[in-house]
C-alpha cells in the first residue's frame, strides 16, 4: 500500500514540476504559447517512443541499450522504402516498419532467453548489429517521407464545438503520441501479459512458480518494447523527412526519463505515465536553457546537476519514507 | 488395498554437476491420503517436489498422474495436472499486489479469501503488495491460493515451519479436511507432532534415495527416525536446561532492557538477560517479536526506554554498533543472513570484514582456522560449499549460526534458528547454544516451536501484543501454560487451546 | 576456487589471434603484440572500474568523461605547472566525481546507472567551460606518460610497468582484502551484509573514489599512447567496450560474481576483436553486425562452458 | 538597426573543429558591433534534436539563425518555419535544400577531391593509398567520399588498399593505423579525413618509413608539416571560422544586403610542405600554441573581421 502510494506520489509530483516549469517559461518568454507547446510535443515525440520503450523492457527486469540503433534501423527502413514511393505506399510502409521493430525487438528477448546472456550484454550486441544493419539500408542520411506522413504532427486537432483557442494547445503531435501509447498500453496493462510483465520483473522465480511463462513473456516485453522502438523511428522519420543511419542520443536519455519516472531499475515497479511526463520536463528544461540563452556548454551541467537532483530527492523521500 | 495411486514416482534423479541432490526416490501417493515426506536436511525432500511440480527438470525418473506417465515440464502444466505446491520459499510475486498475484496464477478470489480467513487471518487487505507482507501470512497466502483451486495433489515443503503454533494449528486442520474431501497431500515437516497428528503414512529419504514407506502409528517415530539418519542416528538425550550458570552475585546482567517501546508494535517491555543464560522468547505471529530482536540488534531505532549492556546504556543505529557491543543476530529467515553465491567460507568469515579497519588485507591462516573450527562445530555438510545457495535449507540454516560462532559474539539474537532444521541438527543446535551459554554466552531465543523452550532455555519470555506477560522460569514452562501465555492467558486458566495439548490428550495417529 | 574460469575464456582469445592470422598471414608478430596490448591496457583499467562496481551490482558511466577530464587537464597544466602539479590537478576532478558518485549511490541510494551517467554529463560540461580557457596555452604531454603509452622496451610495451602493478592491486583488493570481501557480500546480499557490520555507504563511497581514480589514471595513460591532448572526447569511445569486457569477462552486472583476471583477458578479445575487423575489407555497416554478433557469440559460448562444469 | 538577436544551431560539441566554429561566431557577433545577444543551441543531437533547437530559438524570437545542419534535408521543416517569420537563416558548413535559406560553406567534395589529388600525384600517379574516411553515414564524409573518387577515377594505377572509418575518433584511427602497418601490407601514402596527428605519430612510433599524409589545416598537422623530418605532407584547408562567416552573411542580410546567389561556397585550399608556396603558406599558418585540434585557418579574408584574440578568448556580446 505505501508503495503503491510513493509510486502515484512521485508521477503527481513530476506533473506539479512540469507545471512549475511551464509557468517559469511564461515568465522567461511572455510570448510562449500554444504554437510553440506544439513544438515542445513534436520535440518530445521520439524521446517518448524511447522512454516508452525501455519502460516497458526495464518492469520486465531488464534494459534495453539497443533502443536508439532500432530507432534508426527503422527510420532508415521506412524513409527509404518511401523514397520516390506515392503517398499510398507509406500506407503499406508504416505496419510493415512497425512489425519490423516488433520483430527485432522479439529478437532481442529471444537471444536472451535462448542464450541465458545478461539482457544488457544482448542488447549492447544488438546495439552494434542494428547500428550496422541501418548503414547498410541507408550508407548516409537520405530517403523521404509521404508529405500525409509529415502532415500528421504538424498542426493543432480541431474538434467541433470546442473554441480554437482551446484546441490550440492540443497539437495534433500530443494525440499521435497518446493514440499510439495508448493503444498498446493500456490493453496492455489490463491483460494477463502486462501482470506477468511485472510479475518477472518482480521475482522471476516466483513468476515461473506461479506459472507464468517467463521466456515467452520477457521476449514478449521487447517485442513490445520493438514496437514502441519502431514507432519512435518512424516518428523521426516523419519529423525530419529523412532517414539517418547514426543513432540519435535516445539511449541515454531514455534511461534517464524512465528513473525520472519512477520506474526502478531492476524491474516490477512504475508505470508509463510518469516517464512520458519526465520526457516533458526534460524537454521543457532544455527550451528554457536556450530561451535563457545561457552558455551552452553550461547547459549540461545544468541538465546533469537537475537530474541527479531530482533522482536524489526520490531516493530521499523514499528513505525517509521507509523510517517508522 | 487396489486404490490406484493418483502420484507415482519411481527413480527419480537429480544431479547438479557434482552434487546428487537425488539418486533413486520413489514416491506412491493415494487418494484422500495425507502423504508425509520426511528426511534429514539435504535428503532431496524439496527437489522431489519441485520435480514433480515441473520446477526443476529430472535426470531421470518416471511420474504417473492417475497411472499415466506424465512429462511435468513446468508449474503451470502440473498445475493443471492438478498437482498445486506450497514451496519452502514463498512463491507470490513481491510488486504486485495480492489481487494482482491472485490474477496471474488464474485463481478465484471468493475462495482465496474464504480459505484465507478459514487459516486464522480475518483482516487480510487484498491490495496490500505482497512485498508488505509478513513472512508468515504470506506462506499463508501461498497456502490458500492453492487450496482455492481445490487441486487433486497438494504438496506442502514446510508449510508449518515458519509460522507460530496458532497459525500452525489452523493449517493441520485445513489439511485434515482436504484428505477427508478426498484429496492427497503431500506433507513435508520436521516436526513429529504434526505428523503423527496429521498423517496417514511417511515416505522416508535420505541422500536422495528412498529408504522406506511406513505407516503412521504410535511409537513409529523411533522407525522413522532411524530410517531417517542411517548410521547418523544421535540417540543424545535432550540437553537438559536445569544448569544455569552460576550467577555471580551483583554481576551487571549482559542485556537489559527497559521500557522498551517502537510505534504500536512493542509497549513498555523490560527483562534482563544474564552471562550464561538462554532466555526463550515466546510470542504468537506478530505480536512484536519482531521489533524486540530488532531494535537489539540494532536494525530498528527504538522510540523509547533503553538497553543496556553490561550496566552501560548504548544506542543503535546500525547493526554494526550492535556487533560492537557484542550482540549478534541470526534473521529467521535465511535469504536475509546469507550471500547466496558466495562461499561457506566467505559466508561464515563475513563480520571479520565488516569494520572499517579490517578491510586491509586478510588473514587467511586465523580466517581458515576460526571457519573449519565453527563448520565443525555445526557440522555443516560442505559438500556443496562453493556456493551456499547449492546447500539444503537445514544446512544454510547452520552457517547463519556458525558466522558468529567464528567470530565469538558474546550475545546470540537467534530468530527461530531451527525452523525447517532435521531432528539430529536440532539436537546439535540446542547442545551447540547450551555450550555457549555454559562458556559465558548469553543467548536470545525466539522459537515458534513450543517444546524447544524446555529443551534450551533458563526462562521463557511470553510477548502478547507488544507487551511483555509473563516470565516463566523453565521448571513451569510447558507447552500447555506457553500456548495459555501466549494468548496472554493468566497463568493456571483452562487448557482449552492448542492442538499440541489436544494430540497430546488424544495419543497421536488417528487423524 | 576461482570465480570464473578463465581457461576458456584464453581458448577463445587464442582462437580469435588464430582466424587473423589465417585471414592475414604474418600479422601476428611482436609488433603487432606489443600494439595489441599497449591499447588493451587502457580498456583494461577501465574495465577494472567497471568490475569493481559492477561486483556490487553497480555500474560506472562517468569513467571515460573522468578519464578524459584527467587527460585534458594534466595536458593542458604540465606546459605551465611541470609535470607532478599537472598530475596532482588532473586526479582532483576523478576524486571529487568520485566522492560524488559514492555518496549519491551510497548515501541517496540512487541508482548508480543514473548517477555516474548524471556527474558524467556534469563532467562533460565542466571540461567544455574550462577548454575555453586553456585554447591558447599550448599544450604538453610529460615525457613520462608518452614513455608509458607508446614506449617498447625489448618488444614489451612499457605500459605494462604501470599496469601490472595496478593490476596485481586490484586483484589483491578483490580477493585478499575485507573490503573486497565487502564488494562481493554487498553485491549479492546486501541486507546479509549489514546484518554483519558493514556500512554500505562507507563501503560504497570508498569504492567509487577508488574507480573513479583509477579511471583518471588510465585517462592519462591513454592520452600518453594517443597523444591526441587536446581531445575533449577522448576516451568516450572507450565507455561501451569497458563495460563490455569486463562482462565478456564474466562479470555479472548483478553483483557478487566475477573478478578481474577475466576482465583483462576481456579488454585482450575485445582488442584483437576490433583489429580483426579493421582488417576484414568489408563494408561498415556489415563490420558493425559482425562486431555485435561475437560479442553476444563469445558471452554465449563462454556462459555454457562454465555453466556445463 | 544595431542591436541583433542571433541564434545559432549546432549538433557536435566536444569536437575542436566545432568549438572553434562556435568561438569564431561569438568573435565575429562582438567584433561587428552590430549583435547584442547569441542564442546559442550547443550540444551533440541528430536532425530531430536539431529541429527541437531550431524551433527553441524561434520561440527564443531571434533575427537571424546560423545553423551548421546536422543534414542537408532533415531540418527543412524548422528552417521553412523560420523564414516564413521572417528570420534570417544561414547555414554554414554544410548546405541545405531549403530554398529560403542561405548557404555559406565549405566545399566538402573539392575538399576531398584536392587532398587526394595532391596525393595521388606525390605518389608518382601509382600505388597504394590508405583511405581513412570520417563518420559512417554522415554527410560531409560522403561528400567528400565523391571528390575522393572523382580524383581517384583520374588515377588509375592508385589502389585503395585499405578503407576505414575513423568516426572521427582520434584513439579508434590509431588503432587502426596501428593494426594494419603490423599486418605487414606495403603502401604508399595516407589520406586522412582530418585525424592526420595520430596518424603520422603512429609512423613514427613504429618506426614505419614515412608516406605522404594529406590531413586538415588542424594546427598540430601543421606543426608537424614543418618539423617531421623526412614528412611529406598537404593540409587542406577547412576552416573552422565558416561560423564567423555564417554571421557576417546574416548580419549582411539582416542589412538588406542580400547576397546574388543564395550559396556561397568557399573553396578550399592546399598547404602542402614539398613546394617552396606550400612551406610559406605552412609557416604563416603554423601556430604552436593554439589547441593542436583547432584549425589554423582561424579568419576567412572579407567574411571574419575578428581578431587571433577575440576568437581565441571565444567572447560573445553578452558573455
Ligand atoms: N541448485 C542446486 N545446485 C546444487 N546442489 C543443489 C541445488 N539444489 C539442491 N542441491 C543439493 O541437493 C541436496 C538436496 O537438497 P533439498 O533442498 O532437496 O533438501 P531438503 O531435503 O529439502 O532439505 P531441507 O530439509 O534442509 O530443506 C542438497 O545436498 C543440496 O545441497
Ligand atoms: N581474519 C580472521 N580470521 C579468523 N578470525 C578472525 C579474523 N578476523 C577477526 N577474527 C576473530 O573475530 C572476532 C572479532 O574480530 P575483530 O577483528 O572484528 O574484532 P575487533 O573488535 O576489531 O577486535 P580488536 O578490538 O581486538 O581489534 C575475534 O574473535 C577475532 O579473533
Ligand atoms: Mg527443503
Ligand atoms: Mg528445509
Amino acid at each position: 500500500m505505501t508503495s503503491f502510494i510513493r509510486r502515484q506520489s512521485w508521477v503527481s509530483g513530476l506533473f506539479a514540476l512540469l507545471v512549475v516549469l511551464f509557468i517559469l517559461t511564461r515568465i522567461i518568454q511572455p510570448g510562449y504559447g500554444s504554437g510553440d507547446f506544439g513544438s515542445l510535443a513534436r520535440a518530445a515525440l521520439p524521446y517518448a517512443f524511447a522512454v516508452a520503450a525501455q519502460t516497458v523492457v526495464v518492469i520486465a527486469g531488464g534494459i534495453d541499450l539497443s533502443v536508439a540503433s532500432l530507432m534508426a534501423l527503422t527510420s532508415v527502413i521506412a524513409a527509404s522504402m518511401m523514397n520516390s514511393a506515392s503517398e499510398e505506399y507509406a500506407l503499406f510502409v508504416v505496419p510493415f516498419v512497425l512489425a519490423v521493430g516488433f520483430l527485432v525487438g522479439a529478437l532481442n528477448g529471444l537471444l536472451i532467453v535462448v542464450t541465458r546472456v545478461p539482457d544488457i550484454v544482448v542488447t549492447l550486441a544488438t546495439l552494434f548489429i542494428l547500428q550496422g544493419a541501418a548503414l547498410m539500408v541507408l550508407e548516409a542520411p537520405g530517403g523521404a517521407a509521404a508529405e500525409w506522413l509529415k502532415a500528421s504532427i504538424v498542426g493543432t486537432v480541431a474538434i467541433p464545438g470546442i473554441p480554437e483557442s482551446v484546441t490550440a494547445w492540443i497539437p495534433k503531435a500530443l494525440v499521435v503520441l497518446l493514440v499510439c501509447l495508448g493503444l498498446v498500453w493500456i490493453p496492455l496493462k489490463r491483460s494477463a501479459l502486462g501482470l506477468s510483465i511485472y510479475a518477472i520483473g518482480s521475482s522471476e522465480l516466483a513468476a515461473f512458480r506461479s506459472g507464468v511463462s517467463v521466456a515467452r513473456t520477457r521476449i514478449a516485453a521487447y517485442a513490445i518494447g520493438g514496437l514502441f522502438g519502431a514507432m519512435g523511428g518512424l516518428s523521426l522519420t516523419m519529423s525530419t523527412g529523412i532517414g539517418a543511419p547514426i543513432p540519435g542520443p535516445y539511449l541515454l536519455a531514455s534511461v534517464a526519463a524512465v528513473v525520472l519516472g519512477g520506474v526502478t531499475l531492476g524491474g516490477g515497479k512504475g508505470g508509463l505515465v510518469g516517464p512520458i511526463v519526465a520526457v516533458f520536463i526534460l524537454r521543457l528544461m532544455r527550451t528554457d536553457l536556450t530561451l535563457l540563452a545561457i552558455d551552452p556548454n553550461v547547459t549540461s551541467i545544468v541538465e546533469g546537476t537537475v537530474m541527479v537532483a531530482v533522482v536524489m530527492l526520490g531516493a530521499f523521500l523514499a528513505m525517509r519514507e521507509r523510517r517508522p | 488395498m487396489t486404490t490406484q495411486p493418483v502420484l507415482d514416482a519411481t527413480g527419480v534423479a537429480k544431479n547438479y554437476g557434482a552434487v546428487a541432490a537425488l539418486r533413486n526416490a520413489s514416491l506412491s501417493v493415494l487418494p484422500g491420503e495425507v502423504h508425509a515426506l520426511m528426511g534429514a536436511n539435504g535428503a532431496g525432500k524439496s527437489t522431489l517436489v519441485k520435480i514433480l511440480t515441473g520446477a526443476v527438470r529430472p535426470s531421470a525418473g518416471d511420474i504417473l498422474i492417475r497411472g499415466k506417465p506424465l512429462d511435468v515440464r513446468s508449474p503451470a502444466q502440473a498445475r493443471r495436472a492438478g498437482l498445486v505446491p506450497v514451496y519452502q520459499e514463498p512463491a507470490l510475486i513481491p510488486d504486485l499486489d495480492i489481487v494482482s498475484n491472485l490474477r496471474l496464477t488464474r485463481t478465484p478470489v471468493e475462495p482465496f479469501r474464504n480459505w484465507v480467513r478459514e487459516l486464522g487471518v480475518p483482516d487480510l487487505d487484498l491490495d496490500d503488495l505482497a512485498r508488505d507482507v509478513p513472512l508468515a501470512i504470506l506462506r499463508v497466502l501461498d497456502l490458500a491460493r492453492a487450496l482455492a483451486v481445490q487441486p487433486d495433489v497438494l504438496l506442502l515443503d514446510e508449510m508449518t515451519a515458519a509460522l507460530p503454533a496458532n497459525l500452525a494449528e489452523r493449517v493441520l486442520d485445513v489439511v485434515r479436511r482436504q484428505a477427508a474431501a478426498g484429496r492427497s497431500v503431500i506433507f513435508i515437516s520436521h516436526r513429529f507432532v504434526e505428523i503423527s497428528a496429521l498423517c496417514d503414512r511417511a515416505t522416508v529419504l535420505r541422500d536422495g534415495e528412498t529408504v522406506g514407506v511406513v505407516d503412521i502409528e504410535p511409537g513409529v517415530e523411533e522407525k522413522i527416525v532411524e530410517l531417517m539418519l542411517g548410521a547418523r542416528v544421535d540417540r543424545s538425550r535432550p540437553v537438559s536446561a536445569s544448569q544455569v550458570a552460576a550467577r555471580q552475585p551483583g554481576e551487571k546482567p549482559r542485556l537489559s532492557v527497559r521500557n522498551l517501546s517502537i510505534g504500536t508494535k512493542l509497549n513498555d517491555v523490560s527483562f534482563d538477560l544474564s552471562n550464561g543464560e538462554v532466555a526463550g522468547v515466546v510470542a504468537l505471529e506478530g505480536q512484536g517479536q519482531d521489533e524486540l530482536f530488532g531494535a537489539l540488534a540494532g536494525s530498528i531505532r527504538p522510540a523509547g526506554g533503553t538497553i543496556e549492556v553490561d550496566g552501560r546504556a548504548v544506542r543503535f543505529g546500525h547493526p554494526a554498533d550492535a556487533i560492537q557491543a557484542g550482540i549478534a543476530y541470526v534473521p529467521g529467515d535465511r535469504a536475509e543472513a546469507l550471500l547466496m553465491q558466495r562461499s561457506v567460507r566467505e559466508n561464515i568469515a563475513l563480520p571479520f570484514s565488516a569494520r572499517l579497519r579490517n578491510w586491509g588485507p586478510i588473514g587467511s591462516q586465523r580466517e581458515r582456522g576460526a571457519v573449519s573450527k565453527a563448520i565443525e562445530r555445526l557440522q555443516i555438510d560442505t559438500r556443496a560449499q562453493g556456493e551456499v545457495q547449492r546447500l539444503s535449507g537445514g544446512n544454510q540454516q547452520k552457517v547463519t549460526i556458525a558466522r558468529w560462532v567464528a567470530a565469538d559474539a558474546r550475545t546470540i539474537l537467534c530468530f527461530d534458528p531451527t525452523r525447517g532444521i532435521d531432528v539430529g541438527t536440532k539436537q546439535e543446535i540446542y547442545k551447540l547454544l547450551r555450550e555457549l551459554a555454559g562458556q559465558g554466552k548469553s543467548i536470545l531465543f525466539y522459537t515458534s516451536e513450543l517444546e524447544e523452550v524446555r529443551r534450551v532455555c533458563d526462562r521463557a519470555i511470553v510477548i502478547f501484543s507488544g507487551r511483555v506477560v509473563d516470565i516463566l522460569p523453565v521448571e513451569i514452562a510447558d507447552e500447555a501454560a506457553l500456548t495459555r501465555a501466549s494468548y496472554g492467558l493468566p497463568r493456571g486458566a483452562a487448557a482449552d487451546v492448542g492442538i499440541l495439548a489436544d494430540a497430546a490428550q488424544k495419543g497421536a495417529g488417528a487423524p | 576456487m576461482s570465480d570464473q574460469p578463465l581457461v576458456p575464456l584464453i581458448i577463445l582469445l587464442i582462437a580469435l589471434v588464430i582466424v587473423l592470422q589465417i585471414l592475414r598471414p604474418g600479422i601476428v608478430n611482436e609488433r603487432w603484440l606489443a600494439n595489441t596490448v599497449k591499447f588493451s591496457i587502457p580498456l583494461a583499467l577501465l574495465a577494472g572500474s567497471q568490475t569493481m562496481t559492477m561486483l556490487t551490482g553497480g555500474i560506472d558511466l562517468s569513467v571515460s568523461t573522468v578519464a578524459t577530464m584527467a587527460a585534458f587537464i594534466m595536458a593542458s597544466q604540465a606546459a605551465a605547472h611541470g609535470a607532478p602539479v599537472a598530475v596532482l590537478l588532473a586526479l582532483l576532478p576523478a576524486l571529487l566525481i568520485g566522492i560524488a558518485n559514492g555518496i549519491g549511490a551510497g548515501v541517496f541510494r540512487v541508482h548508480p546507472l543514473i548517477m555516474t551517467l548524471g556527474t558524467s554529463l556534469i563532467g562533460a560540461g565542466c571540461l567544455q567551460v574550462y577548454q575555453r580557457t586553456v585554447i591558447a596555452t599550448g599544450t604538453r604531454i610529460p615525457d613520462l606518460f608518452t614513455w608509458l603509452g607508446t614506449g617498447v622496451t625489448w618488444g614489451i610495451p612499457n605500459a605494462l610497468a604501470l599496469f601490472i602493478p595496478v593490476a596485481a592491486l586490484i586483484l589483491f583488493i578483490q580477493k585478499r582484502t575485507g573490503f573486497g570481501r565487502l564488494l562481493y557480500a554487498l553485491g549479492d546480499n546486501e541486507k546479509a551484509a549489514r546484518l554483519s557490520g558493514a556500512h554500505y555507504w562507507q563501503v560504497i563511497l570508498a569504492l567509487y573514489v577508488f574507480s573513479s581514480l583509477l579511471a583518471g589514471v588510465a585517462g592519462l595513460l591513454y592520452v600518453g599512447l594517443i597523444r591526441a591532448p587536446s581531445s575533449l572526447s577522448l576516451a568516450e569511445p572507450l565507455l561501451l567496450p569497458s563495460v563490455a569486457a569486463a562482462v565478456v569477462g564474466g562479470t555479472s552486472i548483478f553483483g557478487g560474481r566475477g573478478g578481474y583476471t577475466g576482465t583483462i583477458v576481456g579488454a585482450l578479445i575485445l582488442t584483437v576483436l576490433t583489429t580483426l575487423l579493421t582488417i576484414l575489407q568489408m563494408p561498415e555497416g556489415a563490420r558493425r553486425v559482425l562486431f555485435g554478433a561475437i560479442i553476444l557469440l563469445v558471452t554465449a559460448v563462454y556462459l555454457r562452458i562454465t555453466e556445463d562444469r | 538597426k544595431d542591436s541583433y538577436t542571433i541564434g545559432i544551431s549546432n549538433t557536435v560539441q566536444g569536437n575542436g573543429w566545432r568549438e572553434e566554429m562556435v568561438c569564431a561566431m561569438k568573435a565575429e557577433a562582438l567584433a561587428s558591433g552590430k549583435v547584442t545577444k547569441l542564442n546559442i543551441a550547443h550540444r551533440n543531437t541528430d536532425a530531430a534534436g536539431q529541429l527541437e533547437d531550431i524551433r527553441n530559438l524561434i520561440s527564443a524570437g531571434v533575427d537571424a539563425i546560423v545553423v551548421n545542419p546536422s543534414d542537408p534535408s532533415g531540418v527543412n521543416a524548422a528552417l521553412k518555419e523560420a523564414t516564413d517569420k521572417g528570420i534570417v537563416v544561414v547555414a554554414v558548413d554544410q548546405g541545405v535544400t531549403e530554398p529560403s535559406a542561405y548557404v555559406i560553406s565549405n566545399n566538402q567534395e573539392e575538399y576531398g577531391y584536392l587532398g587526394a589529388k595532391w596525393l595521388f600525384t606525390q605518389m608518382g600517379g601509382k600505388g597504394d593509398v590508405v583511405y581513412m574516411r570520417g563518420a559512417a553515414g554522415a554527410s560531409a564524409d560522403s561528400d567528400r567520399d565523391k571528390g575522393f573518387k572523382k580524383a581517384l577515377a583520374e588515377f588509375p594505377d592508385v589502389k585503395v588498399v585499405h578503407e576505414v572509418y575513423t568516426g572521427w575518433q582520434q584513439d579508434q584511427a590509431k588503432q587502426q593505423i596501428l593494426d594494419f602497418i603490423a599486418t605487414g601490407t606495403p603502401f604508399n601514402g595516407i589520406w586522412t579525413s582530418g585525424i592526420d596527428n595520430v596518424i603520422v605519430d603512429a609512423l613514427q612510433e613504429s618506426q614505419t618509413p614515412l608516406v605522404p599524409v594529406v590531413g586538415a589545416d588542424n594546427a598540430g598537422f601543421v606543426g608537424q608539416l614543418s618539423s617531421v623530418e623526412g614528412l611529406q605532407g598537404a593540409a587542406v584547408t577547412n576552416p573552422g571560422s565558416i561560423g564567423g562567416a555564417g554571421v557576417t552573411l546574416a548580419l549582411q542580410i539582416l542589412d538588406g544586403k542580400k547576397p546574388a546567389d543564395q550559396t556561397v561556397l568557399v573553396e578550399p585550399q592546399i598547404w602542402d610542405n614539398t613546394t617552396d608556396e606550400g612551406k610559406a603558406k605552412l609557416k604563416a599558418a603554423a601556430d604552436p600554441s593554439l589547441n593542436p585540434e583547432w584549425p589554423v585557418s582561424i579568419s576567412i579574408p572579407d567574411w571574419t573581421t575578428y581578431t587571433k584574440e577575440q576568437i581565441v578568448a571565444c567572447k560573445g556580446p553578452a558573455d
